[in-house]
């Protein structure tokens, strides 16, 4: 392990050269450096009132085309013990410091939580590539407590059936279909909708066509492909995992919809009689408010609704085949069935 | 009732020996889009043999001995079987229409429809021709006896394809029926045995590439005055008639020369088969409609009833040998 | 300016290292702790491909015969965007490996920390060189 | 062989009387000529910043995606599909017929058919690469944005970016490659590169190296139909230049969109079944 203490008291000394919050907090910035963090920052009134009206595209809809991210440190929950809504921008630093921190903890080299590969040489974490700053405590405006509220009496009984389900079909690791569908290349935490920190490589590509608001979500190259021409939804037997999305403009906003959840990839636990609405307001060049509101009375007592802008960063989004080259599969299986042999052959030598 | 009496009064000979089509005073009516009408229901059913019968050796029967030898195929084919022997187990064609004096059939005063060569017979095999056939009979002796698997049994028993739609188009023994509708630029035949369909069209297209290789082949046409002209390449050679190659070029020549009448006339070149071309000729007649669906392998039991037949068989000799074996 | 902060902000994550929070999947699950390797060889391959990239590396054992070890790293998308491509690392880079071996037993192993045969550490991410920078290799 | 150079002379050639000899260089490439590419000019509404309009959903009717090159009628490769997995005979999208395939590429090819059912990129839920994805029988949805026009396909959910503005290099090598766009006249002209060498042009086992430049030329031909005509370029496993042409045909249903079909879960237990974990005995 000499090379790693190398690189970490070399890294010593440009952790002192350098104030560590302040790195932070403009690295977030990258786009805009010249704008104080803050300005984009503050919890979003109502995107009618504000002044900026953003470009338009050549069929007048107006412009979310680019390149976005909603990658984050504040979480959708508020953390136990913070009571205030919205932190001072020096707290909201202070925050985003202690989390980077916690993201970027050692691991001890030989514990089982040090078996992977180093994020930071791959550009992942979080603060190597723009993110979204946000001064709220958590993501979730409504309720106010910014808690999702308290689930039902069915949410609990179908939460306990989609575990008792997940225990009757084996471990995790004795087939495929046991595993998590990220694992598996299915879809990811980035597509929602509603659309999610993803981890990292939580970005977007939005493209607009007459008619159609499309977004590219990063992580294994999810489409939405959103019409804003007014048709219904279609029939309920129409279900898909990302559910069947209806948008429309309303001024500066636009409005999407979308029901038809498989509910296969249950946002938190919802059912698949989940609806999501999302309003995406351009509210500056680098930044676009994106509000959800999720129903769901089968799963929670009320809607809930969260505010999670996001912020300009650069392309490309060079393409995510995940499923193609997805050896850590069979990898897995196959170390999950070395284990069972080798427990089989230990049991028969202590016999 | 009506067809008997059809099948009886179109006692008129296809006049087989008469002045070819072109310089005949009828002019078949017009489709709309100026197309010679060949439109309807026909048949092309008939007593003429493709080959000449050995004996034969005139080209042409006076009418009477026409009639002489139609009267004798028709008491051969409705020749009743003996009772209680293998021959007799079938149902009675006669009882479903199917024989052909019950229908129209085209008359011929052919004693056989190859007209070239003179002598009334498929040319001479070719050396590569015969080298074809025995290794032909050969892939069939692998495939084993007829009823050993459904593969190895007949195309027809199988619903593959029949002898209707050739081309060229023969004689199917029953149902030997045609449906012709023409759009602008387009002939279709229907066949009615296994509802074979030609879609032949007549807008100059080239053959399509070598790769592509049907049942039926692909056939291309073209109006020349009255006369249809189709050549058809491009067969897979899986089903070869009289022989054939997969490199089999047919040309067929329909003509109107009557409102109850199309002459059919065919030549087929084959050289990996035969030592020359030989051409056919014969006629269609008009007939009634309609052609009900002939779907064949969906209700093909015959097939399942036949293997299952030769499984049981196949049992009980076994059963009857070892039987045999421990007395 | 957007680079040399991302540098620092880089550098201190490097320090720290990061925890697998954020995961594609159960890295113990695929590799076994109780395996810990040092893999010297040179780079045949990148296999710049998702959910995690891919270096084959052909490894002499003490008998001279090479052996391809497959090793994990990380998505190679974020990279592409700071201005990694394909032409980067060469093929024929001396490599060091200090990682973990599969559970099933065969020459795959996840990369823990990737080194240049100088002592460097190989740092794909946003470097721009400088003296107390992590190494890009050219 | 320059197959843009040789488009040019073809131009040439039909405005010009003695450019001759450039047509002969190009002969070859001149007798691909498809017919597709002389129908008569159509001019496309256009987008309101006056770009042709090829939004819309798109889809090929043809046997391509079971061989590109002509073909008969062939059984299913798998008993139990019958009839329902059996091939349609096609009479072939490549022009002159036959891929100009090197010899020892042709037999790789055969080898690839022989052996589809294990190789075949589809198969596996593996993104289709390029062309395939436009005929492989699912729609695919064009959005033209400002800067870029996104090919949106059903199979795999595959999506291409076409870079119209801020074009690059491809930076690594993937399945869909690095598409660079531009327009000349009618016509959308995608330019693409930095493919691997995995993905198959159909379930024949047609197939490419790493070298693969394709170059697609979406021209409109009435309200509802494209002419979609594409070059292929591959010194690696063809002798020279080739290409395919096709229409795709407007999905016009009010209410067509592109729909999930996430594969992955399809094709599982094919890829992994065989590490399950068996029953304890």
């Amino acid at each position: 392990m000499r090379l790693r203490s190398r690189s970490f008291l070399r890294g010593t000394t440009v952790a002192l050269a350098l104030t560590l919050g302040a790195t932070i907090s403009l690295a977030g910035q990258a786009q805009a450096p010249a704008k104080p963090a803050t300005a984009k920052a503050a919890p979003a009134s109502a995107a009618a009132g504000k002044a900026y009206k953003a470009p338009r595209t050549p069929d007048g809809q107006p412009d979310l085309q680019g390149f976005w991210t909603n990658s984050t440190y504040v979480p959708l929950e508020r953390p136990n013990g913070v009571t205030k809504e919205i932190y001072t921008p020096d707290e909201a630093e202070a925050a985003i410091k202690a989390a980077a921190l916690r993201e970027a903890e050692q691991t001890e080299p030989g514990t089982t939580a040090d078996v992977h590969y180093d994020f930071s040489q791959f550009g992942l974490d979080r603060s190597q590539s723009t993110f979204a700053k946000n001064l709220r405590t958590s993501l979730i405006v409504d309720p106010p407590d910014g808690k999702i509220p308290p689930v039902t009496a069915e949410g609990q009984k179908r939460a306990q059936e989609r575990a008792a389900a997940r225990k009757a079909a084996g471990g995790q690791y004795d087939a495929v279909e046991n595993m998590p569908i990220g694992s598996r290349c299915i879809i990811m935490g980035g597509a929602g909708p509603p659309l999610q920190n993803a981890g990292y490589n939580a970005n977007y590509q939005i493209v607009q066509g007459a008619g159609y608001v499309m977004i590219l979500t990063e992580m294994i190259h999810d489409v939405r492909i959103i019409p804003v021409d007014g048709r219904p939804q279609p029939p309920s037997q129409v279900r898909q995992w990302v559910g069947l999305s209806r948008g429309r403009w309303e001024g500066e906003t636009l409005v999407v919809e979308t029901t038809n959840f498989n509910g296969k990839n249950a946002f938190r636990g919802a059912s698949e009689n989940l609806k999501v609405t999302e309003r995406f307001t351009r509210t500056a060049d680098d930044t676009i408010s994106y509000r959800f509101t999720v129903e769901d009375p089968a799963t929670w007592a009320r809607p809930w609704t969260a505010e999670a802008p996001m912020a300009k960063t650069d392309g490309p989004i060079f393409e995510f085949a995940c499923h193609e080259s997805n050896y850590g599969i069979a990898n897995i299986l196959a170390g999950a069935r070395a284990d069972e042999k080798k427990a089989a052959e230990q049991k028969k030598g202590s016999n | 009732m009506k067809r008997l009496v059809l099948g009886a009064v179109a006692a008129v000979f296809l006049a087989a020996s008469v002045p070819s089509a072109q310089t005949r005073p009828y002019k078949a009516p017009r489709t709309p889009d100026g197309q010679p009408d060949l439109q309807g229901f026909w048949t092309n059913a008939t007593y003429t043999p493709l080959e000449r019968p050995n004996g034969v050796t005139k080209a042409l029967y006076t009418p009477e001995e026409a009639e002489a030898a139609i009267k004798q195929a028709i008491q051969r084919e409705s020749a009743q079987t003996e009772p209680g022997t293998t021959a007799d187990v079938h149902y009675d064609f006669s009882q479903f229409g199917l024989d052909r004096s019950q229908s129209a059939f085209v008359r011929n005063l052919r004693t056989s429809l190859i007209v070239d060569p003179p002598d009334g017979k498929i040319p001479p095999v070719t050396a590569e021709g015969k080298r074809r056939l025995a290794e032909r009979a050969e892939e069939a002796k692998k495939l084993g006896g007829r009823w050993d698997s459904a593969e190895s049994n007949q195309l027809d028993d199988r619903c593959l394809i029949m002898a209707g739609p050739g081309p060229p188009m023969m004689d199917a023994a029953y149902n030997s029926n045609y449906h012709i509708v023409q759009a602008p630029g387009y002939v279709m035949i229907l066949t009615e045995m296994i509802h074979d369909v030609r879609t032949i069209p007549l807008d100059g297209r080239a053959q399509p590439d070598a790769k592509v290789r049907q049942w039926m082949g692909v056939s291309r046409g073209r109006w020349e005055g009255e006369t249809l002209v189709v050549e058809t390449t491009n067969f897979n050679g899986k089903n070869p008639f009289r022989g054939s190659t997969e490199n089999m070029k047919v040309i067929e020549r329909f003509t109107r020369v009557a409102d109850d009448t199309i002459e059919y006339k065919f030549t087929i070149d084959d050289p990996s088969m035969w030592t020359r071309t030989w051409s056919a000729e014969s006629a269609m007649r008009k007939t009634v409609g309609p052609l009900f669906e002939h779907a064949c392998h969906e209700g093909n039991l015959g097939l399942y009833n036949t293997l299952v037949g030769a499984r049981l068989e196949e049992k009980r000799a076994q059963e009857e040998a070892l039987k045999k074996g421990s007395k | 300016m957007r680079m040399k902060l991302a540098i620092a902000v880089a550098v201190v994550a490097v320090l720290l290292g990061v925890t697998q929070v954020r995961a594609h999947h159960a890295f113990a699950a695929e590799f076994d702790v109780n395996k810990p390797l040092n893999l010297k060889g040179t780079l045949i391959k990148w296999e710049m491909v998702n959910p995690h990239s891919w270096f084959h590396i052909g490894v002499k054992d003490k008998d001279g015969k090479v052996h391809t070890w497959m090793v994990e790293g990380g998505s190679p998308n974020q990279l592409i965007r700071m201005g990694v491509t394909k032409n980067t690392v060469p093929v024929g880079t001396e490599l060091v490996v200090e990682g973990y071996q599969a559970k099933d037993g065969t020459e795959k192993a996840v990369g823990r920390n990737f080194v240049l045969a100088d002592g460097k550490r190989l740092f794909l991410g946003g470097s721009a060189g400088g003296p107390t920078d992590p190494v890009k290799v050219k | 062989m320059n197959v843009r150079r040789c488009e040019g002379a073809k131009v040439q050639n039909r405005f010009l009387i003695g450019t001759m000899t450039a047509a002969v260089a190009c002969g070859v490439l001149l007798a691909l000529t498809s017919v597709m590419a002389q129908a008569p000019a159509y001019r496309a509404p256009r987008t309101p910043d006056g770009k042709p309009n090829l939004n819309g959903i798109w889809q090929a009717m043809n046997t391509a995606n079971w061989n590109i090159e002509p073909h008969p009628a062939a059984p299913s490769p798998v008993r139990e599909l019958g009839a329902a997995g059996a091939v349609p005979a096609g009479l072939g999208v490549v022009e002159g017929g036959e891929i100009p395939y090197l010899p020892e590429a042709r037999k790789k090819q055969q080898e690839n058919y022989a052996n589809r059912l294990k190789l075949d990129p589809e198969i596996k839920c593996y993104l289709p690469g390029v062309p395939r994805a436009t005929y492989q029988g699912f729609p695919f949805q064009i959005i033209q944005g400002t800067k870029h026009i996104m090919l949106v396909h059903e199979f795999a959910g595959a999506v291409r970016t076409v870079y119209m503005t801020d074009q690059t290099e491809a930076p690594a090598d993937s399945w869909m490659g690095w598409s660079n766009g531009r327009w000349e006249g009618e016509t959308l002209v995608v330019d693409t590169k930095g493919f691997n060498d995995l993905s198959w042009f159909d379930r024949a086992g047609n197939f490419h190296s790493e070298a693969l430049h394709v170059v697609e030329r979406f021209t409109p031909r009435s309200a509802e139909t494209l002419n979609y005509e594409v070059t292929i370029e591959d010194p690696k496993v063809f002798s020279r230049p080739w290409k395919m042409s096709m229409p795709l045909y407007k999905r016009v249903e009010r209410n067509a969109q592109i729909l999930e079909f996430r594969c992955v879960e399809f094709a599982e237990d094919l890829l992994y079944g065989h590490l399950r974990k068996q029953p304890a005995k």
